[in-house]
């Protein structure tokens, strides 16, 4: 095995991993760093891609390397935009959690005005 | 051999701290390791030859983004009592899946395709027509320059997203980020000496983007960390939102940038084309103009939504 | 001379990574945090310092080695003053 | 079945540059807006939307009579390496269902969240119109992109401007709804870009065009097939994934809801038909359309059922939506098993698509007319609802004709929609699905008429009133449902309009 | 030297690595800190000896980059904790 195949296996595992705390954890700060770990997964497996497709004396395929940056930013926006919610919901209920249950009842939505 | 070694090292630390960002109890403990993770994954990108990876995750994932959630775990952690675990049957059923797609996606990497496909030798190939020496900088602002684009106006999308949850009264305020309120201490000190540092790296790194790794978001990203700095030691306020003059900073830089891309269509034959001999010219004008709003927005993005209306 | 510059480079290095594994134990076997501080302030920063003196040779001068200075200089100075900042917030914490 | 080569070319063509404004007018917008907003809001609004709706009908005008595609190569580099735009007879459609949405909604948004020139610049109206501008640029990429990166960060430009739609009133449930729809979409976009990564490392391209000539039915693709499909069904809200959407469609001010339940959930829609369809038509099989179709039959039952239920009129709205975007995915067993040459001439592809078009227009007049009812009374209780109608007259008949759409009665293009897939089942032999739609028929009509006897129905108690609404806005709402009543003039049978620059031979797999 | 280099990245990895168990057994947050903070000055000094190693000039701006940032989380931390301190936390629902 070699080390391109190493980094490209822990990938897979990054994504096991984000995707099982994302499903599994009713906290959204941690289920905000589990996309976090999902994402990242994601990207190295790009990044593996990429190592692969090295040729034309560049060590590596630029497109999915460029696509990954652009990725990056991206869920760095996403990251803000939820840690804001959640300080907000903080501040408006003193709690941070999203209760599981409320979704389907029809007392959780606001008053239509 | 020895490279060999580092290798499985670091793959077993990644993994060992990834999944302890996942399994902790206690928040703080897991965005203090999703700290440590992000500084390991730098590493891993060198390890890739991927620099310019590299040099974006050790700028976000290791400093802005730990900043935000160091910030947002201190604040909330009253609250960590109060959460309910879920079901033992759900997270089996969770377990089974993420497995699957685990041994899906390492059976792919294990057994890749025949041919591999890339696009290296038609980046490098026309290259050399925009002037640029860097392939990703080549990606990013010639062939692709439509996803960079649409990526700066999602940044700032974003930042009206974060300022939307101001609370009415607060519209145009100033942004509620944790100044830390000994004046004069040590702090201060670091904050006088590592911006202007801080300033030199930051043009450096969207002036050598051209041809080495390195590029606008890099580069904008140390600015964004300098500020937050200052503003953070209290050497310099947090400015209100409702300034023009800041305004205008977050979106110079797009908007140059689509300036240019809509010059194309007059002398260029196209949207996003550059005139021949001076695209090199014309994309450093527009990484100048995004190294500065991309440092402005992160900045404000981390410092979060107005939370008062007066300085104090 | 080459030989020289190899074996100071790996005099250096060697003793740079020690001081790391030495700053790591402390950090790890020290009874209190304060001085789990002062271990890890201490042996850090002496063996990032080891480590880029040795890399010296090794690197294009001027430029090579001045940034590596450069990144040396912002590790001690960044890395101390936190240390404080920790220590002030320890030191509160305490009493 | 190995698909054969498509007949799509990647070149420019004449009126390809029209592609472009669509996207960079609303962005333009955009940044105006953020800037100058305070005082200059209106003016800007006034100057971007109806310039919009004009590049549209260009775009629409320049397809209809060319009767071909429009193609347009994004700095002149061609895929794989660059990006291309594409439009068909199906985008340009899109674009002006969006276009015509998105003006209706900000006539009718410009009394809660116009912006007097006197006043200080106020937090609601300038993000509402922000947000509002950057969902039609995001659609607009969506319906003509044709690059699959591309295309998750037009996905996500979409999510950040819906997230904070729905929260733009500020409460404690519409903050927990935005967070909620915050990590559903987040959880979707990280999956759909898994499979892009697989997929250019299979295929080495993300333009859809030069995939469909490359993917095989291999394991690797239907990984990929797999993870984008249920990252842009979490999106889209598809049962099971369908949780986040009630409260959020519900908790949003109400133009913020037509938009959200009218377009912003066909995006991703859309997408999930682009991908089966054009990008990987080789992999299009019996089972795989049972599948999709199997989740929009369960989406039906439940959205339909939930619906009756509810006390409040915005969520029982919002619940019709989980229904009525369940019939969507009948357009993949129903055309892509097509009796016909190929699935654009099949009654399965017109009826899909016209059932996405008629309920963007009857959605969104009826989350107006709520909205209406709303302001007028203060709530949206609908057991409270007795002698709205008489005070709300336009109203009232808005939404009627709006429900006659999503019950699939005649005249409106719910009826044309679901008339012909009614006709698709028949031809194809697949008679279960009919089955589920006569049912979602009943229950539909179950709950809009629940509401439109409860709005009829006289109260011995005068009815309290908060608030008078414009006769302008009622009128809005009543053309958004005329237009859904508009659609049944079209033939009851597959458009050509819908087949203009599909390629010509058929790559989808029996 | 090149395996020389390598393998000293390897023991500084690895030393600063075991750091790492302090995030795990804390016991203060401070303590937690520490351990990144140890390791972002580790990790400098492993991308200044891999660039050394595999001579390319580039990986030493991802170290530089590091030792500018890598400082920032923790300001971020000091100035988060020092708040906490002295604020009433705000009143939670009993239920």
């Amino acid at each position: 095995m070699n080390a391109v195949t190493l980094f490209g296996l822990c990938g897979p595992i990054l994504v096991g991993l984000g995707l099982f705390g994302l499903i599994t954890n009713p906290q959204p700060l941690r289920k905000i760093l589990a996309f976090n770990l999902l994402g990242s997964g994601t990207f190295l497996l790009f990044g593996v891609i990429a190592r692969r497709g090295a040729a034309a004396g560049l060590d590596g395929d630029p497109v999915p390397q460029a696509l990954v940056i652009t990725g990056i930013v991206v869920a760095f926006a996403a990251t803000a935009m939820a840690i804001a919610l959640l300080l907000r919901l903080f501040q408006e209920t003193g709690q941070a959690t999203l209760d599981p249950g409320d979704a389907n009842d029809t007392s959780a939505a606001t008053d239509a005005l | 051999m020895a490279a060999f070694i580092f290798n499985v090292v670091l793959v077993a630390l990644l993994l060992a701290v990834a999944t302890w960002v996942i399994t902790s109890r206690a928040a703080f403990s897991a965005v203090v390791a999703f700290v440590a993770y992000g500084l390991l994954l730098a590493i891993v990108w060198v390890e890739l030859s991927a620099i310019d990876i590299a040099l974006t995750e050790a700028a976000i994932g290791g400093g802005v983004t730990g900043m935000l959630l160091l910030g947002a775990a201190s604040r909330l952690r009253e609250t960590e009592a109060t959460a309910v675990s879920t079901s033992v049957p759900l997270r089996l059923t969770a377990a089974v899946l993420c497995a699957l797609i685990t041994a899906g996606l390492a059976a792919i990497v294990l057994f890749p395709p025949n041919t591999v496909f890339t696009l290296a030798p038609d980046a490098m190939a026309h290259l050399l027509e925009s002037g640029l020496g860097n392939p990703v900088a080549g990606v990013l602002f010639v062939y692709r320059a439509f996803d960079t684009l649409l990526e700066k106006a999602v940044l700032v999308l974003a930042l009206v997203g974060v300022w939307s949850l101001a609370p009415d009264r607060f519209w145009g305020g100033i942004p509620g980020l944790q100044v830390y309120q000994q004046p004069n201490s040590v702090l201060t000190l670091l904050s006088q000496i590592l911006p202007p540092v801080g300033i030199v790296v930051g043009i450096y790194m969207f002036w050598t983007g051209a041809n080495n790794p390195g590029g606008a978001f890099q580069g904008g990203t140390v600015l964004a960390a300098m500020w937050l700095l200052v503003m953070i030691s209290g050497l310099q306020r947090v400015p209100s939102t409702n300034r023009r003059a800041l305004r205008l900073l977050v979106i110079v830089g797009p908007a140059i940038f689509l300036a240019i891309g809509l010059v194309g269509f007059a002398l260029a034959g196209g949207f996003l084309a550059y005139p021949a001999g001076y695209a090199k010219p014309l994309i450093i004008v527009a990484e100048a103009a995004l190294t500065l709003s991309i440092g402005v927005t992160l900045g404000l993005l981390a410092a979060g939504p107005p939370e008062r209306m007066r300085q104090r | 001379m080459t030989a020289a510059l190899n074996i100071f480079t790996v005099l250096a290095v060697s003793a740079g990574t020690f001081f790391f594994l030495a700053g790591t134990v402390g950090l790890l076997r020290f009874p209190n945090t304060l001085t789990r501080l002062h271990a890890l302030t201490k042996a850090d920063n002496v063996g990032l310092g080891l480590v880029v003196f040795g890399l010296l040779p090794l690197v294009e001068w001027p430029f090579g080695a001045l940034k590596l200075i450069a990144v040396w200089l912002l590790v001690q100075l960044s890395g101390s003053i936190i240390a404080q900042l920790i220590a002030i917030i320890v030191r509160r914490e305490e009493s | 079945m190995i698909p054969s080569p498509t007949l799509l070319t990647n070149a420019t063509t004449a009126d390809g540059f029209l592609l472009v404004l669509p996207i960079v007018l609303p962005v333009i917008g955009i940044l105006l807006l953020f800037v100058f907003g305070g005082r200059y809001v209106e003016r800007i609004v006034l100057f971007v939307i109806p310039i919009g709706l004009g590049l549209a009908v260009a775009v629409f005008a320049a397809i209809w009579r060319g009767g071909r595609s429009l193609v347009y190569i994004v700095g002149g580099w061609e895929p794989p390496l660059g990006i291309a735009l594409r439009a068909d007879g199906l985008s340009a459609a899109m674009m002006i269902t969006v276009a015509v949405v998105i003006g209706a909604t900000a006539l009718f948004a410009r009394a809660e969240f116009g912006q007097p020139r006197e006043r200080p610049e106020a937090r609601a109206s300038l993000v509402f119109w922000i947000l509002l501008l950057a969902i039609w640029a995001a659609l607009n990429i969506i319906v003509v992109s044709d690059d699959l990166f591309n295309l998750y960060v037009a996905l996500e430009l979409l999510t950040f401007a819906a997230v904070p739609l729905v929260c733009l009133k500020g409460y404690e449930e519409t903050i927990k709804a935005a967070l909620r729809y915050l990590l559903f979409a987040l959880f979707g976009s990280v999956l759909y870009l898994l499979g892009v990564v697989l997929i250019y490392g299979a295929y080495g391209t993300l333009d859809i065009a030069l995939l469909a000539g490359r993917v095989r039915p291999e394991a690797i693709a239907w990984i990929a097939a797999a993870l984008m499909t249920m990252g842009l069904l979490a999106k889209t809200a598809l049962f099971p994934f369908h949780l986040w959407l009630p409260p959020a469609h519900a908790g949003a001010p109400a133009p913020g809801s037509a938009v959200l339940s009218a377009l912003v959930v066909k995006g991703s829609f859309f997408l999930i038909a682009r991908l089966w369809f054009d990008a990987m038509p080789g992999l299009m099989n019996f089972a795989a359309a049972q599948v999709l179709a199997t989740l929009g039959a369960g989406a039906i039952l439940f959205g339909s059922v939930l619906a009756m239920r509810q006390q409040r009129l915005k969520l029982l709205i919002a619940y019709s939506t989980i229904a009525q975007v369940g019939y969507l995915f009948f357009i993949f067993p129903l055309a892509a098993g097509a009796v016909a040459s190929d699935p654009w001439s099949s009654f399965g592809w017109t009826g899909g698509w016209m059932q996405l078009f008629s309920h963007a227009f009857a959605k969104a007049a009826m989350f107006m007319a709520a909205g209406l009812i709303a302001e007028t009374l203060g709530h949206d209780r609908i057991a409270e609802f007795g002698g709205v109608a008489r005070i709300l007259p336009i109203t009232t008949f808005a939404f009627g004709i709006a429900g006659l759409s999503l019950m699939g009665v005649p005249p409106s293009g719910g009826f044309v929609a679901k008339w012909l897939l009614l006709q698709a089942t028949v031809m194809e032999g697949q008679w279960w699905w009919a089955a589920v739609m006569l049912v979602g028929g009943l229950l539909a009509g179950g709950y809009i008429l629940m509401v439109l006897g409860k709005t009829l129905s006289d109260t011995d108690v005068p009815l309290k009133t908060y608030g008078t609404v414009t006769r302008s806005r009622e009128i809005v709402a009543l053309t958004l449902a005329l237009c859904a009543v508009l659609l049944s003039l079209v033939p009851l049978r597959p458009s050509e309009f819908l087949q203009i620059g599909r390629p010509a031979t058929s790559a989808v797999a029996r | 030297m090149t395996s020389f280099l390598t393998g000293a990245a390897c023991v500084v990895l690895a030393a600063t690595a075991l750091g790492l168990l302090r995030i795990l057994y804390g016991p203060a947050d401070a303590d937690r800190m520490m351990a990144a903070q140890l390791l972002g000055t580790g990790g400098v000094a492993v991308l200044l000896l891999l660039a050394a190693a595999t001579e390319s000039p580039a990986t030493v701006d991802v170290a530089l980059m590091l030792a500018l940032l890598a400082a920032f989380a923790s300001v971020a931390f000091v100035s988060s904790g020092a708040r906490s301190q002295g604020k009433i936390p705000p009143a939670m629902d009993p239920r």
